[in-house]
């Protein structure tokens, strides 16, 4: 098993949920995340005073999933998640040693 | 002391009047009401939309407020009550022009107020009347472009369409054609403020077009609590606005406080009843929503009706709006908070209900179709309606559309998706995180940026 | 121009009076306030629920608004203020059925105000105090139980209860039994309001049953910025509801406006002493819970007490009800928002306390015990106080109990942990995110589904 | 009825007058708006705090009006109104304690209104003046010690300056040095108010230090709907503090509502320009904050210009206070939320124009520099500011300092860094996770521990 | 060393915790996340127009543990945040290399 | 390929950018989190009743780094985030297994 997780950005969140759903898959946790990188956050101002936000807003995807379905999976998020501008985001792979289904206590490949 | 003045204008036959403490108490306070009227829209509005255009959307009232405050005073009074310059269609525009002539003179002699309080009365319907249209638009316009349509609107759609309806002839005045020849009652402005927004907003609506996403993305409320407190304060101050129309603190005003209260309520029931039998549940929204439809119904015709009366009319405002608000999906304008829906459907719901609900036990003292007036009242809210609807609808999108022509009335694509408080307003409206201000490096003053904006 | 009236009904032995304009002026202003106080109320109760139960829990304010609006103009205001159909209980339900006899008659030639003002304005106490029984029962009510349950309340609780102590006899109209015979001093509704609201709460509190959790899972208020501003809101609308309760812009409406700022200020201080003794801090909600107190302890009192007396009562509240609401968690009544705690107690704070405090050289001219007026003013209020909190928890509880087997008066338990906006007004108040709107699909305007609710 | 009385104080060698009924309609409402600008100035203060200081924000509002209104009750009110104990400087602080004298006598034969409701109204000013102090000292102050210093305050700064400016001889009744020797123009509050509130707040930010992280951290406003919200409400309550304080319902409080919308409105016209020309972005906590600049200068000049004079005093004090608020960086002085910029500067932009724009044509009758009338008022006014500035100042910071020393003013840096919310009230202002309260253990009432606060 | 990660139900967290602390846990890092699975969100409704809630809420907690402990954890967890219904979340258990405490920098066995 | 985790104050998350920026990090992903540890939460009063507030406010960042930068982030981190106090965090490194840039398809050191 591995676990996928992908870092995207806030608007694109839909498609990716699709393009996943069309490979396949049938569960994930999603959070709220703020990115930092090339792509580059904003000034705002208050009173004259400038802030400046570095972070922006990001949506993280977690997936566990088969050794044999992490290409078709990476490969979902990128389709669903690139605009080719700046801050599209990243996809990362790790092992997982087991997963478990609270409801059933069924493990790994039964659980996702 | 009992009211001694006519509505809604000076009775220039009446002998001479002083000035009425009681009277006069009632219209400071009156104005202070419909003060907080766009306070109160701007919550209604910004809880609407999403969190990443409150501030903008907020702002379209509080910068309508500042802009007409202005012109209002420059010279949009004068339009709407100076003398008329011919066929009931414009006032005089220098008549008044600073209000500089009311400073020293109370009273006419002919009223039991001040004037100056008349005119800044009268400027604040101007107020709300512009930050109504602003929720046609929501989360796409140009504030520099809002600003300025505003102004234009004001002198070129609100003002003459004031001078019409609520510019009542007496003595040597001439005033407007609707409320004088045509004899169109509209007691609060189900005409020169209800349809006359909504048939702007949708002007602009059609003008800028829709939102990136209509009807395809979801575009929920951010914040209900905020919607609630807005329909709130817009009901109290609405008493200020409907009962201030009497121009007095009389039994008619009391009349119309008791028709607004009800046509509230039943105007809340009515859009409940439909959410629940049509979609399951009752929802605060459409509790808000259904009340402001009463209301909006009821600004014409608070003057004409009996309390059965003003029942039944916040009730069917309610029903029909709560209908009404779904038209927007199927013929494709994105009237992005339903001013249609609830200002102009409402407000023809209450223009024309009048026609057939009025009753002359109330005081406007006028019988609508079913207390035996025939179709005659009918006819001349069918022409008075009409007659704005157009006259507003086209006007305003004439003046949209030179706007955006000039200096472009709509944000970049890009910046919409990102959010326009960010881009235009350069803010964020929360920051609620236990680790609020962690991510930002600190202030600095100096060299200003110049974005787009 | 001075007051002309007695407090509170009409005086039919004076003589035949002109509406006064000034009087009518500050009538229409403290109606206004009053309607104010919902959605302050609803503001104050919906930020002390956790966040997903803020929409129901204003809901049911609004919702109580609607009900009542209506159905004391069809039914209420007769049976509060109609003429007595025996033994001071209960007025002619049929004598003002519909208000339209109010319509064209400005005065009764006996009041200096248009007495349709005057329905509306005690109609809208109906409104608060209904209001404030929902703050026993959050989150776990049925909507459309709790509107049946409002408008049977009103009818069968509140309606005979406010012709007991508000309905004075004067001419040839008798009114209710504690106004007019027990001689109960009930300046704005310390009776008929606040006990009454407390013990219909404790009632329904009762029927409904604790919330999932109570006692053992952590419920905090969700955001304390909207219990402060609508506990602002409440203190400027208490000043309609009180100082309008004169019925008239003179003297006596001027101390009772102060007796109710300075009971207000005393009651804050009264909460946050307990609370920096007892528990080491003085907290926001306290301060918020302590004004309310010591307003509600003068509601009934703020015609009775010197200024000294006023502050006096106030802190007395702040302290008795700081304790007070500890009370449910030993008895394990789960009265969620402390209706009993606050409104209940309080309001016998004030209705017997001015039993000791009052003062002759106040309004009201009756002397209590500290004052040399002995005990017999403190014997009325507690006949007054104490008939009224018995007929209200009783009838109150016989209505919820019988809603309760006819259409369930409470949501699934199941429900209840998901959170009422949810599933009984498909709604969720906030969306604040960055990603605003991101996680769902878009707007549907289709089959209705039909769930619970 | 036309007005009676000349302002602002009693006329003594008027014939004896009843109580106007209008007259004290609308300063019954006047004293409830004065009273709705506490909650407004705590939401407003409170939005531009981070989230973890909000509710001590409001509470040093909500605190100030309770103590106030004691200290007022008990002693303030005589030293600001009693008799004059000599040169003009100080009332008999006896005179009215308790208010109890106030009472019975309605009106003393020389006032319209009731005599106890001009106290009222006149210590709300009291409350409004002491509450924007604290928006100098946000996220640090002890929330016991800044009760302390506020009573202290209103004896020792409020209620003389109160005296000098606003207790005007009349009759026997000799009042203050600046109103009545200096010939002062104050309408509302320019220097009494906003000078005060600004030369006091500097004071105690100079006391207290600059906040941890000051100028380097970003600490900006964590909710700007709420920022928004109590911009809307001062507005209105505005009307009633300024066209209140002209003690009748006549003409002249109608041009003084008149000057108090303008320049309201030409003030964010003004700041919101400053910042589209030299940041780039219009914004609305520049909208809200050029209102209450606006606001801030019409109060001293509101009765003495025309509607031209207060649209081109609005729009400077916008622009000015745009500029001033970045003061506090350069001098390094941490006026946390500009009360100096805002107040200060604006209170003496309006208390100077004044000596320049004032025409005779408005109610006070005086003529400033540009309408003919030399130098002379200007003179006046710069000895009336100056005057009330450095008293302000140097008795505050004494004031500040004793606290400081007996109890400590200032909260520990690790609470401060932690939240002072949390530390000081023992809460947190907001809970909207969608999982709220899932993460404490439930309700305990036992033991309380004693921390710091 | 490995990383437990759990999915719950919110409501459920209290009784994690507890059966967590029972099992000898004395430290982990909570967050709040959204769940895509089996269990369905729902709909809610504005003026009329619907909208699927895709997505539930839940918390997510994150654990360092010894390999030895991995399975009494997991267990623990099971334990404390099943009801039985369809959305009692998943568990999943990552290897480690290492864990530093801050404070200290102590490393591994000795930071959790 | 490693991902480091850090778990840090929130307050001091500006230091720890910089440190990190410092270290040649331009990237990462940052999340609101609560913290349960040694460092106790703190207790809260509602109308009188107590509230124990078991979890404190923290900032998580991950990023993903080169196997050869691991040490050297690490450190960044411990020298931006400590203040000696309890509470101050930790940070943890599990294996990657590939990394996607989602705006190029560039992969693993290429990606970050
Ligand atoms: N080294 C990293 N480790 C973890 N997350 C990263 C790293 N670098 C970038 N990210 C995440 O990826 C997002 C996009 O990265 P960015 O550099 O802005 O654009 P791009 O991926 O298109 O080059 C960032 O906002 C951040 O959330
Ligand atoms: N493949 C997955 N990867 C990561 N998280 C998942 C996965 N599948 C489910 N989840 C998480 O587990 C939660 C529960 O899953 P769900 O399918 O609804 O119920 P159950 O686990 O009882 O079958 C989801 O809400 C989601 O947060
Ligand atoms: N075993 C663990 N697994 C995951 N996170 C942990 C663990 N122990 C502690 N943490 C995180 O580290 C933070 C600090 O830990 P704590 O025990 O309070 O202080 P310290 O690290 O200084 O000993 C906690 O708030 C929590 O977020």
């Amino acid at each position: 098993m591995k676990l996928v997780t992908a870092v995207i950005k806030p608007h694109k969140w839909e498609d990716v949920r699709q393009a996943l759903e069309a490979a396949g898959v049938t569960g994930m946790t999603v959070s709220e995340v703020s990115g930092y990188g090339r792509q580059k956050g904003h000034t705002e101002v208050y009173r004259g005073a400038e802030y400046d936000i570095s972070l922006v807003p990001k949506i993280r995807v977690e997936i566990a999933v088969d050794d044999a379905d992490v290409a078709e999976v990476v490969d979902a998020i990128e389709r669903g998640a690139r605009t080719g501008r700046i801050g599209d985001g990243k996809v990362w792979v790790t092992p997982l040693e087991s997963v478990v289904r609270v409801r059933t206590g069924d493990r790994d490949a039964d659980a996702v | 002391m009992s009211s001694l003045v006519l509505h809604p204008a000076p009775a220039g036959y009446a002998p001479v009047l002083a000035i009425d403490s009681g009277t006069t108490a009632w219209l400071l306070v009156a104005t202070a009401l419909v003060l907080l009227m766009a306070p109160g829209l701007a919550l209604f509005y910004g809880g609407m939309v999403r969190s990443k255009g409150v501030l903008n959307m907020m702002m379209m009232t509080f910068g309508a407020l500042a802009v007409v405050v202005v012109v209002w005073t420059l010279v949009g009074y004068s339009i709407a009550f100076g003398d008329d310059v011919g066929l009931g269609l414009l006032g005089d525009p220098t008549q008044y022009a600073g209000l500089g002539q009311l400073l020293e003179e109370g009273s006419n002699g002919e009223s039991a107020y001040p004037l100056i309080l008349f005119a800044m009365f009268q400027g604040l319907f101007c107020v709300i009347t512009a930050a109504l249209v602003s929720g046609a638009i929501a989360d796409r316009a140009r504030f520099g472009a809002w600003m300025v349509f505003v102004a234009a609107w004001t002198v070129l759609v609100y003002a003459p369409v004031a001078h019409w309806v609520f510019d009542f002839s007496s003595g040597e005045h001439v005033g407007g054609w609707l409320a004088n020849r045509v004899g169109l009652v509209d007691f609060a402005g189900g005409t020169a403020v209800e349809i006359c927004s909504g048939a702007s907003a949708l002007a602009l609506a059609l003008v800028l077009g829709p939102r990136v996403g209509f009807g395809r993305e979801p575009m929920r409320p951010h914040n209900l609590t905020l919607v609630m407190l807005g329909a709130g304060l817009l009901w109290f101050g609405w008493f200020g606005f409907n009962a201030g129309s009497a121009l007095a603190a009389d039994h008619r005003a009391a009349v119309v406080l008791t028709t607004t209260l009800l046509a509230g309520a039943t105007g809340t029931l009515g859009w409940l009843a439909v959410e629940r039998l049509r979609d399951g549940h009752a929802t605060s929204l459409g509790a808000a929503s259904g009340l402001v439809s009463g209301l909006v119904a009821i600004t014409p015709s608070c003057g004409s009706l009996s309390p059965a009366g003003a029942l039944a009319m916040g009730a069917l405002a309610g029903v029909v709006c709560a209908y009404a608000v779904g038209l927007k999906y199927k013929l494709g304008y994105d009237d992005s908070l339903d001013v249609v829906g609830v200002h102009l459907v409402g407000g023809l719901v209450g223009t024309f209900g009048l026609g057939l609900l009025a009753t002359s036990a109330a005081p406007t003292g006028v019988d609508g179709l079913f207390y035996g007036g025939g179709l005659d009242q009918l006819g001349k809210q069918l022409v008075g309606g009409g007659a704005v609807l157009v006259y507003a609808f086209v006007v305003s999108g004439i003046i949209g559309w030179v706007v955006d022509k000039l200096m472009g009335f709509r944000i970049d694509e890009d910046h919409e998706v990102s959010g326009i408080d960010l881009v235009v307003h350069a803010e964020t409206a929360y920051d609620l995180h236990a680790t609020a201000g962690a991510r930002s490096s600190g202030p600095f003053l100096g060299t200003p940026r110049k974005d787009d904006a």
